[in-house]
């Protein structure tokens, strides 16, 4: 297979991209790992409200060091601080606030996404693995929209974007865009459209890379 | 800059329209969002749908705004009042729709909204006339009705204190409906007695997070001056 | 029929006669009306927590005059204090405690009590009424034992106490006890048994007043 | 008078007997409270049911009791940590039974219980592994499935500050399940660190009322003095 040239995104330049989507005034989820780098690409002019699970709403950027607080964490277990206005609550109310529809936008990894917005990022299913699930099936059927973002193939090669999961599904049609480090696929009725691939990059061997049929809507 | 704060009840009511469902908080007046409720009466919209736990007191408040006619149904747990003549002559008449629901299973069914479940399975209520024709199912020894969420598209509440985000603290048994019909509206609209800089209200304290408020209107302190158009509500500084 | 000599209780006395059963460190909902008056004769001695249904906890005497707050009203809508200790919380955790099963006691009134403890309080059934049922039957299904007070008889002499309800019933199998100006009974699984009669009252005059069948459990 | 004061918690613990249901407050280590788990290995009971967010992190807390055997089962929604070795152990070896639930249904769950529902509807696990063999239902054009309540025999949380009549505040994201816990379990146990005279906690901010907790005891911050038996836990003076 003959590639043209392109350049993947880093890891941060998904986050980056990601961030450009999420509007003012949002109250947004981030996943665990890539999702989280999203607060850091965040513009000042805008007030972008962060909702973690563990009961906290308008968190702020880590502490400084030596400032950590241990009963002052995010759902991924590390230290953030809160801005004013922020607030803490139980966990009976910050799932409702994400079961209940109130979260706008949240970010999430996956295993694979399905061409109709399926979500597997909880299990692999492999035999031998303990599994653990978290909030990502609440924040799947509750939040408004919801972004996934991931490498566009695995390390291996392998499409993380296909026709019908093959990893245990999180959540049933949920998806509604996909930013890899090759492009950003709005998850439609009519199936998977692409809207920006990197630079260098032909939609021929995007859609060589992934597992499901694309429709190309780059302008 | 995010700013909930509203300068206007009039520009803030306006955008409800004919046939809305609104939940209005309060437990007889204390909560109730006396301003809101005469803001709606001058939207003149009509055709609604109401919850609260009363169905008025007296001539003014709720029971004006069901005098004017503009309430098609009401669902509220607690409408036979010794003051409560508006309603009793309307459901008389039979010109309003009431749903009784008996007060825990209409704070359930509003909390069952705003957390996003499908429906409920309650003891309350079992075997009485209010369950009739519902669903029914014993589990674990008990009997229980299963009822459904019961949603708004926008929840009128007072609240003490607010801020430009939409945070809310509470005063007393003011408290009641608030918070709870607060998740449970679309679009949540708070009256608040003070509008306070962000970061005044101690994030342990705040009852509301902003997250369910979309509009803080402050309404000024009643006083002796003469009221104009637009005085019960001031301008957010925040 | 031939009538014993014996006083009726007051409406006070019944309330001094079911505030005896209250125990120290009980959390108890006060009904509108007679049960309220509960409250005037709980001993110095004891502590216990009164809940209303529109929020509070611990909550205390009438205010001084001119101390009302119109927005510290109990359920009845009459004004009260706090007690040092007391808490303010929303319908939905209100009603959490009632239904839930937290109240250890509630005292209500009754239009009829079955003797099964079948309760109706709520509603005559009469064609023209206006309903409200308010908190009752949320009440009756929650709280760990309801007892009720009332009258023994109607004002026109027809029994309260009777083997089946003719008025809609607000829950069932719910009462545990009844306080009447005549006598205390415990509802059982064997039927109504009395346990205490006012001063000069005969167990047959009572059953005579009775629309359902009495065991004589006085001591 | 009631004091829900303890001053031992060795004492207060021994009410827990072989086959209990606890659950465990805590998201990760926040709210965790450290010193009745170490109460409950030093009880040496048996056969135990733990709900917890997780299973263990290290070899200390809730890792060190589940190494004990002390364990039957762990109803949690994320066992599978970097340090949950203890746990993995034992789940390979088939020496723990797992009730793993997307961490939104153990949290309605808990609440169902400590509301007096039969059941719910929640949307969230629908179509899932997790949801396999459970009933569900389309209502309103979504699916949901149907969850029962978890409830448990006793509650052991965290707090910041508490009183004599067991009102409680948290501190931050230590707050997590401490309030829904409470609701749900037949005996709550809260450890905080400062007992307070009644009337120090405000009405208002008091966010677990006293209602639901029936012991409280207090934990002496860490200090540099040789630790004997009973220095974990202090006299309550309120």
């Amino acid at each position: 297979m003959s590639h043209t040239s392109y350049t993947a995104l880093t890891r941060d330049q998904i986050a980056e991209r990601a961030a450009q989507d999420i509007p003012d005034g949002a109250y947004v989820n981030l996943g665990i790992g890539l999702p989280t780098k999203i607060a850091q690409y965040l513009p000042d002019d805008k007030e972008v409200f962060l909702h973690s699970e563990n009961g906290l709403l308008a968190f702020g950027p880590p502490p400084a060091k030596g400032e950590e607080d241990p009963e002052l964490i995010n759902a991924g277990k590390e230290y953030v601080t809160m801005l004013d206005g922020g607030s803490f609550f139980h966990h009976g109310d910050s799932f409702a606030m994400m079961r209940g529809g109130h979260i706008d936008i949240c970010a999430l990894g996956a295993f694979q996404v399905a061409a109709n917005g399926d979500l597997a990022n909880w299990s692999t299913g492999a035999e031998d693995a303990i599994p653990a699930v978290g909030g990502a099936m609440d924040l799947a059927v509750g939040a408004k929209k919801v972004f996934v973002m991931t490498n566009h193939t695995t390390k291996t090669g392998d499409p993380k974007i296909v026709s019908k999961l093959t990893y245990p599904v999180t959540g049933k049609n949920c998806v509604d865009r996909i930013y890899t480090d090759l492009c950003v696929i709005d998850v439609t009725d009519k199936g998977l459209a692409v809207t920006e691939m990197v630079d260098g990059m032909s939609f021929t061997d995007l859609q060589a890379l992934t597992g499901a049929p694309l429709i190309n809507a780059t302008k | 800059m995010i700013n909930k704060a509203e300068k206007s009840i009039t520009d803030v009511l306006s955008q409800i329209k004919d046939g809305a469902t609104i939940m209005i908080g309060g437990f007889g007046t204390a909560g109730q969002p006396a301003e809101l409720i005469d803001g709606l009466i001058n939207l003149g919209v009509k055709d609604l749908v109401i919850i609260n736990n009363n169905a008025g007191n007296g001539d003014h408040g709720l029971a004006k705004l069901l005098k004017t006619g503009a309430v098609r149904k009401i669902i509220c747990s607690f409408p036979r009042q010794s003051d409560s003549w508006v309603f009793d002559e309307l459901y008389r008449a039979g010109k309003i729709e009431l749903e009784l629901v008996p007060q825990g299973n209409l704070a359930c069914r509003i909390q069952a909204a705003g957390m996003g479940l499908g429906a409920v399975y309650t003891p309350t209520g079992f075997g009485t006339l209010l369950a009739e024709g519902k669903e029914t199912r014993h589990i674990d020894g008990k009997d229980y009705v299963l009822e459904y969420p019961i949603k708004a598209d926008f929840a009128l509440i007072k609240a003490s204190k607010g801020d430009r985000w939409g945070n809310l603290v509470y005063r007393k048994s003011a408290r009641n409906f608030g918070p709870i019909m607060a998740m449970a509206a679309d679009v949540t609209i708070a009256q608040v007695s003070e509008i306070v800089d962000l970061g005044e209200l101690d994030p342990e304290h705040i009852v509301t997070p902003g997250i369910f408020v979309q509009h803080v209107v402050q309404i000024q302190p009643a006083s002796t001056e003469p009221a104009s158009d637009e005085s019960t509500s001031t301008a957010a500084t925040a």
